[in-house]
């Protein structure tokens, strides 16, 4: 076991899967010589060549639209959006193709879209943004969102064994921020499989990304005031666990969905709207969903604090249900 | 003869191929006379069926809208016979003549028409939205030109492994506009990847005629944009296309990069079945109509390949008995069973268990 | 008042507002000659020219991302797509630029984009989704569905009057089906109000497009049970009229939201959640949502009946809601 | 000088411009003496603003990144000189010297970088991520060259409107891969509107550089697959840009439509301020540096124009003033008040009273 943090874990996942397996590639803007935007593949390019570690151009349909064709023809592209936000531009052929080829025409589309995404530094409006719900609403994709050095590395590398279109969300805010011991060798980590974060008795709070971290922060502070607060990591958002998000629900029966994209139509609302239907009668109070108010994510930081939910306003919602 | 004129100068740096002439020409190409009549045979097939498939439309036995590729067989069949076995290739929804010449048995088109289990997508897509991926096809969507891009992806895996295949993407004149065409050019362009790209212009987007579309003499004019050769060819000469396809085909494979041939047709029809296309001049189909590419190479075989009644006679009784039993066959194809709606939304590790995923 | 279809009722709607203000023009792939793949507007080129009837190259980013810079200059473009599953074409612009063009800096783009969307057809996977989910979480667009003619025309022209980027789903299947009562002069259809399509008092349905008349007819089956079911028509997706829900959930305690557009992550869920949450002491059942499955939609009819929410399933969950 | 040659041939049909000479050519062109002091000024003031703001993020007042466009300052200034008053614009993050050259007061753009209400975005976007739409400038959005199509839009409303009014849009040479250059240089095209293409080719998209981006020898090089002409012109060159510009929009707005016009330049610092710019080689930034747009102009004033020691140096010192006091100004504006956060999410009716929705 090494510290690695959660951009080194990725780093180092990607290479794994490079290392073992000849047909894993990787594309994408500035990802050669550069080593991409984050330095995710430093040295890549020198280990793996300039047609396994391709600089595509600034071209996001033809980056993702011809790792689809790769794949079909065997491969195992990985393409790299320099930002979650410019995957935007390949939101059709994502939707369009990916999703749907399997299911139409029988041809499975084994590609992994990683996609460096979140906010918390003043990234602004188009550096800042989880687009996750955008993509887990269309059958045939899947989304996983880890939160830890651990998870990151398993994760991607289940994305890349996985048959089907994965989107990879690397949150910017965690990658030099959150270390943690990830083991060294090769490892997989369940696609679908929510993670115990923190045990707990009366509230559970369901969330992903870098809100498990804010989601913690608060619970100590409850857990101050003598209320057991339970977290449950999502890790995939599609598909996600929700045996272990129900189990969580009826356990502690009030329930807190916390997610750091804007609130309406957000994927916490599918959360919770499956919660209050399927685990009614066990709850004691409404569920609740804390997310970004729904504007565009804001540039200047006092703006942009009272965009991202914050450890204040878990502990608020996280009151209000202790106190319901 | 193209509808509307645009009155400002335009590019033309495309190279215009010849007709082709003689049988020895052909020969030097690659085809031998068995080779030219199943050709001929291939183009019959591919009209037949989607004459029939009219047939059936008007019977109400396929739902939805039906479209056709009436006036491109000569395209369509030109170029896949141009296609080495390995290579792989994205047609669209005029391009009928592609899967027959890879080899999909009508029968089982019929059923992709009529939405029966045994069409190649059971029924969950309809019309020529479908391919058989052993044949080295891959299903179109209706987002135009939403396929190039998987088909440079293709291109790009060979050029990775170093496998000497190539791939054919297919577009029409009026997709040719959307962004998709060109971050494909660009991407096999820069990287001189296998790739052949071919235009199916036959002069109309639905009901707009190409000034619209692009603002080229031809859309092959683009070619050099991108650093690659573009071609027109008269996509009623099945030996011209098959000529101008298989060089382009093979300069890819050799390392050459990609080539753009456009094959200039009418077409003969509506955009689907419910368009009386009032907005095509009544004298473009004529003078289309005179060079029909069934007829023209029907004629050329007797010309120069010394095609004999007999010959003439048996290939389109062949072909008519095929498409006879085809239509029984799939008319017995079952529905798709409901309950299977769910199945495979997702795929599964063994669905990888190809030849191309080993 | 004439009878018109609902397809009549969008060309009056569409032709009022073009006939009384030169602002407006209508932009799209073959909506001239051709008056549009469905003749919404048939005879509008020969009426208002080839510059306010634009026949557009097949480009629909330039399509819709033209209209913005257009109503930017002071225009009021429609810009119609063939079919509204090309509109992932355009998802890109509106959710990168016309969403956020205004909070960001100002400058309101008041467009509106026509979607002929919806199945029942035989369409298949690309000529019939409803893809309103995908827009109604991107702040600052707003989503219309009408299900009655006299909406359909009133509707558009308040799209068309509003500031705002209005996405305007139109639903290919009650194009020719569905008649009614239209008044012939100008009148506007406020945007984020329900329509009350049915009072009842025992269970609610919250619905739109197509779904409303599927609605109705299992709502007959239940009056002969006795069971009075309510239907609100949202109308409007996004913003959704929540005081009208809320009321309606209040009243009859019992809520089913249905639509036609895929179940998870659809708008329902944020529509169950909402109401999950703020009328928790109001409800005496789960709050049940009926939608399609989570798959691509299906060509053949046998498989499309399958997918496409029945009257039948309607009545089934209604039945049990009614139960519970 | 182009890193990375490309190993097969390339189409080059774009006409490149001739550098200015004469004072008198200038004239010809439209400006005169005061003019080109103007010019000159606004170039001083573009480069200041953007090394004082290097220096405000060094000083952590500017939160997020930080971008410039040191060595496209003549580019920018020089077409945004050429642009008339109701003439409108989408510059890009390399284009300060069109904001500066419209009118945008420098206080308020260290406002921007900083955050403050006093912005043009009021903080709710960074950097050059603005404009003042009263100038005729639309604000920027990260997503490139995702700004083309809203220009071709305002040139659509131009000629709806049949308004001798010209519509420019920027776009840099690693955009000119996406999609959205090409849909809009389609409709541009085909409907001739009046509008005119700036491409910053600056020679690198962030680290890759332009053989991976294009396989043309110019991007210019593809405006006659548009339909229209394309020009390559020495980015460093003011009055050469400024001539080649006004031509385009000239041209234009008389009905000619649209041209690209290329700008050739080399990106003089790293991407943002986080890149150090490693992988371009060194000789390339020499032999640059030798033709700053700015050293340049002002040697061509003091031998063409006789600009004296006492003229360079008022405005060296009213620019380093305004600089200033502009800063000062600008950290004296407010952090925004974050209960405004939900603030205009929508438009209301009452946002449309401008003079554009009259
Ligand atoms: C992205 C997209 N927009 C619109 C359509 C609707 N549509 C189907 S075919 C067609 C015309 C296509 O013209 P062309 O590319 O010339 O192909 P053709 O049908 O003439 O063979 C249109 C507009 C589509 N399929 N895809
Ligand atoms: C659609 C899109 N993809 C990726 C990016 C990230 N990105 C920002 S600038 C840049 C390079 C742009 O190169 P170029 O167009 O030449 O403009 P330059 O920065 O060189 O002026 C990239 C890849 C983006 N802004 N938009
Ligand atoms: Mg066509
Ligand atoms: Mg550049």
């Amino acid at each position: 076991m090494a510290e690695l943090t959660y951009l080194q874990a990725i780093s180092d996942g990607l290479r794994t899967e490079m290392r073992r397996d000849k047909r894993v590639f990787l594309i994408g803007e500035d990802v050669g010589v550069y080593g991409g935007a984050f330095k995710v593949s430093l040295g890549f390019q020198e280990e793996f060549g300039p047609w396994r570690v391709i600089d595509a151009p600034l071209a996001e349909t033809a980056i993702v639209g011809g790792a689809t064709g790769a794949a079909i023809m065997g491969l195992r592209p990985v393409a790299e959006m320099q930002f979650a936000d410019f995957i935007s531009c390949a939101w059709d052929h994502l939707v369009t193709i990916a999703a749907k080829q399997r299911w139409r025409a029988g041809t499975p589309v084994p590609i992994v879209v990683r996609l460096p995404s979140g906010g918390g530094f003043s990234g602004g409006p188009f550096h800042s943004q989880n687009p996750e719900s955008s993509f887990a609403h269309i059958p045939g994709l899947k989304c996983v969102c880890p939160s830890t050095p651990e998870d990151a590395k398993g994760l991607l590398i289940s994305a890349i064994e996985d048959p089907n279109p994965v989107l990879y969300f690397e949150h910017k805010h965690l990658y030099r921020r959150i270390k943690g011991e990830v083991p060294e060798e090769r490892y997989t980590t369940p696609i679908g499989k929510a993670r115990m974060h923190k045990e707990g008795s009366d509230i559970s709070v369901i969330t992903w990304g870098a809100m498990v971290y804010t989601a913690e922060e608060a619970a100590q502070q409850l857990d101050a005031d003598g209320v057991s607060v339970e977290i449950v990591d999502l890790r995939t958002v599609m598909p996600w666990d929700k045996a272990a998000v129900l189990e969580s629900a009826r356990k502690t029966s009030k329930v807190l969905v916390l997610h750091e994209d804007t609130r309406t139509g957000g994927f916490g609302a599918e959360i919770a709207a499956t919660i209050a239907e399927e685990a009614f009668e066990d709850l004691d109070a409404p569920v609740k969903r804390i997310a970004a108010p729904d504007t565009p994510v804001p540039f200047s930081p006092v703006l942009e604090k009272a965009f991202i939910p914050q450890v204040d306003d878990v502990v608020a919602g996280l009151r209000e249900l202790a106190s319901y | 003869m193209r509808l509307g004129q645009l009155d400002f100068d335009l590019m033309a740096i495309a190279r215009e191929a010849e007709p082709v002439g003689s049988f020895n020409e052909v020969r030097e190409a690659g085809l031998d006379r068995e080779d030219l009549l199943g050709v001929y045979r291939n183009m019959l097939i591919t009209r037949g069926v989607e004459e029939r498939g009219h047939i059936l439309y008007r019977q109400g036995k396929i739902p939805g809208s039906f479209y056709t590729g009436r006036g491109n067989e000569a395209a369509a069949v030109g170029v896949a016979t141009a296609m080495g076995p390995d290579d792989v290739g994205t047609p669209l929804h005029r391009d009928m003549g592609v899967h027959i010449t890879r080899g999909v048995e009508p029968w089982r088109i019929f059923a992709q028409y009529m939405g029966r289990q045994d069409g190649p997508t059971h029924g969950r897509d309809g019309n020529v939205h479908m391919a058989d991926q052993q044949l080295g096809l891959i299903a179109m969507v209706s987002h135009l030109p939403a396929m190039l891009p998987v088909a440079v992806g293709c291109a790009l895996a060979f050029r990775i492994r170093e496998e000497p295949r190539v791939a054919v993407g297919w577009f029409g004149e009026g997709a040719s506009a959307r962004g998709d065409a060109h971050e494909s050019m660009t991407l096999a362009g820069t990287r001189q990847l296998p790739m052949v790209f071919i235009c199916d212009n036959n002069q109309f987007a639905y009901s707009t005629p190409t000034q619209y579309e692009y603002a080229t003499e031809h859309v092959a004019d683009r070619a050099q944009a991108y650093g690659f050769e573009g071609v027109v060819v008269d996509g009623t000469d099945v030996l011209a296309v098959y000529r101008e396809a298989k060089r382009a085909i093979e300069k890819a494979r050799a390392g050459g990069g990609p080539t753009l041939v456009e094959c200039l047709t009418l077409r003969m029809e509506g955009h689907a079945v419910h368009d009386d296309a009032f907005y095509v001049p009544k004298q473009m189909f004529e003078k289309w109509a005179e060079s029909d590419p069934i007829e023209r190479f029907r004629t050329w075989l007797r010309d120069n390949a010394e095609m004999t009644d007999s010959e003439e006679d048996e290939i389109a009784a062949s072909v008519k008995k095929l498409l006879i039993s085809s239509m029984e066959r799939a008319d017995e194809s079952p529905q798709p069973d409901p309950s299977t709606l769910l199945d495979g939304v997702y795929a599964t590790p063994e669905d990888l268990d190809t030849p191309h995923h080993k």
